[in-house]
């Protein structure tokens, strides 16, 4: 046991997958002798080799589609998309092909592979360093998509991701990297050595992919959140004094539904959060599932708090990202509707 | 500025359009034999010329000829004037099987049986293709049972990808054949990334990548051509320039340079460009390359030149954008022909035994597919379950599915 | 006012934005002198020139590139994806860049363009010939997406797209190019000249983006759907005897909320119609809209009946696609429920 | 195939890491005046060692000499001169107001200055660059206001794509500068698309790509070479070879190939490669590709060989990837003490007068900060509105963007 921040955490994954596996292999912009731009793969190259842990040319088509073809030959990629906003080209070797190679050759070839990306917003990255596009993958049948709210999930949902046999889509919210960034933009920042979740066991251990995890338990309403929103979610909470449950769903495919059905029906109100645009987001999925499975257990509609329907804008970062006072303001108006 | 004359665009025609009178005058053809053969370590620098010139052995008279002559003894050549034959005639029987309703689509060969049939002599087995949908003589060449193609085709109860996957978007593993992607271009470089995975792991099987003339327009195209270069992966690089993509001519792909082969100079990648319609030079070519790839070598981009006699696809109706006689026009010839030919000149076969042949192989095929339909065709008999439909899409099928699984019925 | 197919229609509906705006240019794979796979642009080339419609290499990516650089310089290009499932090399190019560039130039470089592209199943055409991926369209803020139902709306819509000032995703439901195929596809195929939304007028009109049409005026339950599904609800609602109101969204971005809502808070009941896969499709966010603009009107969840979350199967394309015996089954369910 | 031996992976690897001797062993310069100037409808093929060679027109003694010089004279080599003193200078203040937390981020060009303030005299008003984020000389060569541009950075009130932009994305259409992308490379394809417009219009107008030497691996770029070799749209395709992506050498994305002015090859566009620290060199270089673009020639290539003397961004620290006194064993100079030399050379300029025009520059600067600072810095003074940030999504703002803002309570 170690206290590691999320950066810390990804890098120990990766090296624990790497010793345990020799097909298992690292590779994108900048990651090799530099170690990334966010440094989550320092060290990887020195310590298992170039063959092992190398750069890639600027292509993220190249990157995702030349490890396509390495995961059908045996391997397990595990690449590194520079910003999740810069996955795009990749989009067609993701969909058309990882997603559905098991499928249409009926498991004769299959692509276990993990594209990690940092997403989110949070650094004043403007609209090409910021985004969160979850749903662009939820939305295809054949790939899973994990979303890491902290160190100890991050190491061990990664691990899992590493050894599943599907392609694994790896949302790293940036902005929690170094802590746990709840929101509160103009307070100090907190560590996450100050976090209990900080606390990441040594070696070899797996989140399964698709179980949420309880991050608050309560009776007013269920929050549904991922990735740094949890973090905002309980700020908002104790901001405003309403006794949310707040859930962190870890694993948006495969989606814990029974935790989420269970929480739903004893607290009869819920909210969904994202940073991402509000229209066809992931939310829109959250809360047709929630009104389907306990229609008759709500109170309340449920409410969504995301990112505007905007590009994600430099200057007015802070007006578009759902802040624990905008959220705070959701809890306090469902409690009362 | 004021004598600077307006801007046009240029847009590229084919020299002839329905109505005219088929030529082909860009097609500068080479002696059969007039081309060196470099060793295979060669600089890519060094073997510019290839790219514009066209590799051939055999010549008019069907004699085998010149320095890239003798890869295959007339034993191969006979085998692989059969598996022609039999790619030819398998697409004759499924064209007339589409017709039937037997199945929703079909795309054959006609013409270029030569590429697929002779590359796949050139590789080992455990090397690996990543075929578009018009390699199938990939599959017929290593052997690869004629009924499973067809159970595949008629999308059967014995359909080896369960229904899900269109027919002749073939997949096996067992016989080196990436499975196919109706998606054009994308396997190029999964092909580049499955060579970089056997050099990773020190192994010494090696990839071939697949490609039309048209599709390399697409992006994955050049990001095989980068990792290629790059990483100096164990690679063919084939693109078959059978000058038409659906209805567009090769020129506009091509744009304006000569060759397609001359796209891997700007890589420093070594590019040959090969008669596509003669059986020995594309044999002798492939092998070529495959053997600068198991010697580390790396990538070798080749272009067969080749032509598409029948339509893209049962779809397709190529009276509307070319001329009906092209493929007469065509000046380098039919591949089974040409290979028949040579073989009668060197006494090793004879037109009575290609007849003799022709009936053998029609008995055959006629075989498989009765015990094909035995399984089905797409509208009638048995056929892949609904319930299958739900696997697959995981290793392990996640609740959401075995929710809507439930929901289904099945 | 002529009987046309929706072919036809579309066809007519780019020689009219032509004829009348001489920036407006149409080109794509095969669309040039062959007139394109389904034959939409037919006779363009030769009555407008090759200046002004022509054919491209096969790029997706350079196509919409290529329209990317006319529009900011001032034409308004109308573009072919020969099938929706090809449009994910370009998607880098619409989301990162036409979505954005109004944005992030504050007006200076904009995008006026469209990207027609069929989509959808029911023609035997695999994974690779019958994807529907508006969801992938409409969570993306900037652009905004459109799927006609008859040769009416097709041309009206097309004339409308070419002549907004923002990119449009223009998607045509390939199996009712030809007629309203209605999900029954073991009975004869009906041709548009036997619909009254087959009757096409001559020349300029617009049907204008936003707005969505009453199909079927009803009590019962509300269907939301568009494109090849509409026709499905029509043969459903008449199959199974329920009062069904339907509505044809034309639109979804932007969407008709008003009309939505106005018909939910009516019958109360609400169902959700697609043919893409289910997670994180457009019905998702209908849903989520409709619970949350009319819960209080609600007497039963919304119902999504959607292509199951799998590739398009080849074989089995009737037990994917959501037919009108699952349509009705779902309408009987949600009026007892 | 028992002999065979296991494969393996090359990596490249830049010669030297931190620690180690710089060394550009790679670069083979060309004499001064050595490359010859053929006409400007010269056939692609006719060059292809121009591809291989470095055009260079400043000659030690900072001579201009051989058939690429001259297209400058003194008043306009010293313009020159100024607008890269004025960017170099601008660059500095910026990196300082950076650190003192103005700004979120900043991109200088030090090193490189050369390449945007030349290719931006030799094209004409009406013209369009597709420029990245290390293009600012063209901005600055142009005479865009530099308060505007630091309005932009500070993301202040009169930030005139009001805050939603990053920092130096900058975009104006009066002064040709396409809206900068975050999105590496995608602009390419974009620069041959509104090339075919002006040609489709039989406009007299072109367009200028730009890209980085790594980001040449990227699709988009690709999709451009195609494009504009199909349509032989008029166009400048422009790559600027600094040797560094981030922490990567352009060895990585170049490959086995020598220069990325080669990649040009493949599609039969003439392709030139030029020392991209010779102010005198560029214009030339430039110029011809504008008029063979403007000749309805089509497009050329054109590599300008040039070093990132700075870090990557204000983000980036160098010394992790590469030896720090790289740019001191750089053999193709500071472009600005280069010019400055010549202009010394022919007593158009003097040390003194150039300290003075330092000092001018540096008030000029300075008084622009001093007017952007009046309206704010990103986290100080007046600011863009939040209401702002729902504008300009669509011409008109939809009902549900409507509905959004109100919810945030604009
Ligand atoms: C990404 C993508 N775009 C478009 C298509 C539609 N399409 C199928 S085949 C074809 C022509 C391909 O021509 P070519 O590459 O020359 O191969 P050929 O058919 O001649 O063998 C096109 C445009 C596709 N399958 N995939
Ligand atoms: C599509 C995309 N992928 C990755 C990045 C991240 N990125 C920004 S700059 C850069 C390096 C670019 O190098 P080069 O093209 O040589 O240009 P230079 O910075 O040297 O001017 C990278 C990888 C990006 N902006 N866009
Ligand atoms: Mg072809
Ligand atoms: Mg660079």
């Amino acid at each position: 046991m170690s206290r590691r921040t999320m950066i810390e955490a990804i890098r120990d994954a990766m090296a624990v997958a790497m010793e345990r596996d020799d097909n298992v292999v690292v590779f994108g912009e900048d990651v090799g002798y530099f170690g990334g731009v966010f440094r989550c793969t320092q060290g990887l190259q020195q310590r298992f080799g170039a063959n092992r842990c190398f750069d890639a040319p600027i292509s993220e088509l190249g990157i995702v589609g030349a490890a396509v073809g390495m995961a059908a030959y045996g391997l397990r990629p595990c690449v590194e998309v520079q910003f999740a906003d810069y996955v795009y080209p990749a989009y067609d070797q993701i969909v058309s092909e990882a997603a559905r190679l098991r499928y249409r050759s009926n498991g004769d070839f299959t692509a276990p592979l993990v594209i990690r990306m940092p997403a989110g917003g949070g650094i004043f990255g403007g609209q090409t360093h910021s985004q969160s596009p979850e749903a662009l993958f939820t939305h295809v049948a054949g790939l899973k998509t994990v979303v890491p709210s902290n160190p100890h999930d991050a190491k061990g949902l990664l691990i899992a991701a590493i050894e599943d046999d599907d392609p694994v889509i790896f949302l790293e919210p940036k902005r929690i990297y170094n802590g746990p960034f709840d929101g509160h933009h103009d307070r100090p920042v907190t560590p996450w050595s100050r976090h209990p979740l900080g606390e990441v066991p040594d070696g070899h251990y797996t989140v399964p992919l698709g179980r949420a995890a309880l991050r608050r338990e309560g009776a007013a309403v269920t929050v549904l959140a991922y990735g740094t929103m949890v973090h905002v979610a309980e700020a908002a909470a104790a901001d405003c004094g309403v006794d949310a449950e707040i859930l962190d769903l870890r694993t948006l495919v495969p989606l814990d539904l029974d935790a989420i059905e269970a929480s739903v029906r004893k607290t009869g109100r819920c909210i969904v959060l994202h940073e991402a645009t509000l229209t066809s987001g992931f939310g829109a999925e959250l809360a047709a599932l929630v009104q389907g499975a306990c229609f008759y257990h709500l109170e309340a509609p449920v409410l969504r708090v995301t990112g505007w329907d905007t590009p994600y804008p430099h200057a007015q970062e802070w007006d578009y990202f759902p802040g624990p006072v905008r959220v705070a303001r959701a809890l306090l108006q469902i409690v009362e509707a | 500025m004021a004598d600077v004359r307006p801007l046009t665009l240029r847009v590229p025609e084919p020299a002839v359009r329905p109505g005219g009178t088929p030529v082909f005058a860009d097609i500068a053809t080479s002696e059969a034999g007039a081309v060196r053969r470099p060793p295979i370590d060669v600089a890519a620098d060094d073997i510019r010329d290839l790219a514009y010139a066209i590799i051939r052995v055999l010549d008019d008279e069907g004699r085998a000829v010149g320095p890239w002559a003798g890869t295959r003894d007339d034993a191969e050549a006979l085998e692989g004037l059969r598996h022609m034959m039999t790619l030819r005639a398998f697409d004759a029987r499924m064209l007339m099987a589409q017709r039937q309703g037997k199945t929703s689509f079909y795309m054959q060969h006609l013409g270029e049986e030569a590429v697929s049939c002779a590359v796949q002599r050139a590789l080992e087995p455990g090397d690996m293709h990543f075929p578009t949908y018009r390699q199938a003589g990939l599959l017929v060449a290593a052997g690869y049972p004629l009924t499973t193609m067809m159970n595949q085709i008629f999308s059967n109860a014995e359909d080896p990808l369960h229904g899900r996957q269109l027919p002749i978007m073939y997949s096996s593993k067992a016989f080196g054949f990436f499975s196919i992607s109706g998606n054009l271009a994308t396997q190029y470089i999964q092909a580049v990334g499955w060579a970089m995975a056997s050099a990773i792991k020190g192994d010494t099987r090696i990839a071939a990548a697949w490609i039309g003339d048209g599709a390399t327009a697409e992006p994955d195209f050049h990001a095989a051509l980068v990792f290629a270069s790059t990483y100096r992966a164990p690679v063919m690089l084939n693109v078959v320039n059978n000058q038409w993509a659906i209805s567009t001519f090769s020129g506009l792909a091509r744009g304006s340079s000569a060759t397609f082969a001359a796209r891997g100079h700007g890589f420093g990648i070594p590019a040959l460009r090969v008669d596509g319609n003669d059986y020995l030079a594309v044999h002798a070519v492939a092998r070529w390359a495959a053997e600068r790839a198991r010697a580390n070598l790396g990538p070798t981009l080749i272009e067969y030149v080749t032509y598409r006699a029948g339509a893209h696809s049962t779809s397709d109706d190529p009276s509307a954008y070319r001329p009906k006689a092209e493929f007469d026009a065509w000046p380098l010839g039919d591949p089974v022909e040409r290979l028949k030919r040579h073989l009668i000149a060197r006494r090793a076969w004879s037109e009575e035994r290609h007849r003799q042949g022709e009936a053998e192989i029609l008995d055959t095929i006629l075989a498989a597919q009765r015990e094909a339909e035995a399984h089905g065709t797409l509208h009638s008999g048995p056929r892949p379950s609904a319930r299958d439909m739900f696997e697959g899409v995981y290793a392990t099928m996640p609740p959401h599915l075995r929710r809507q699984r439930q929901e289904a019925g099945y």
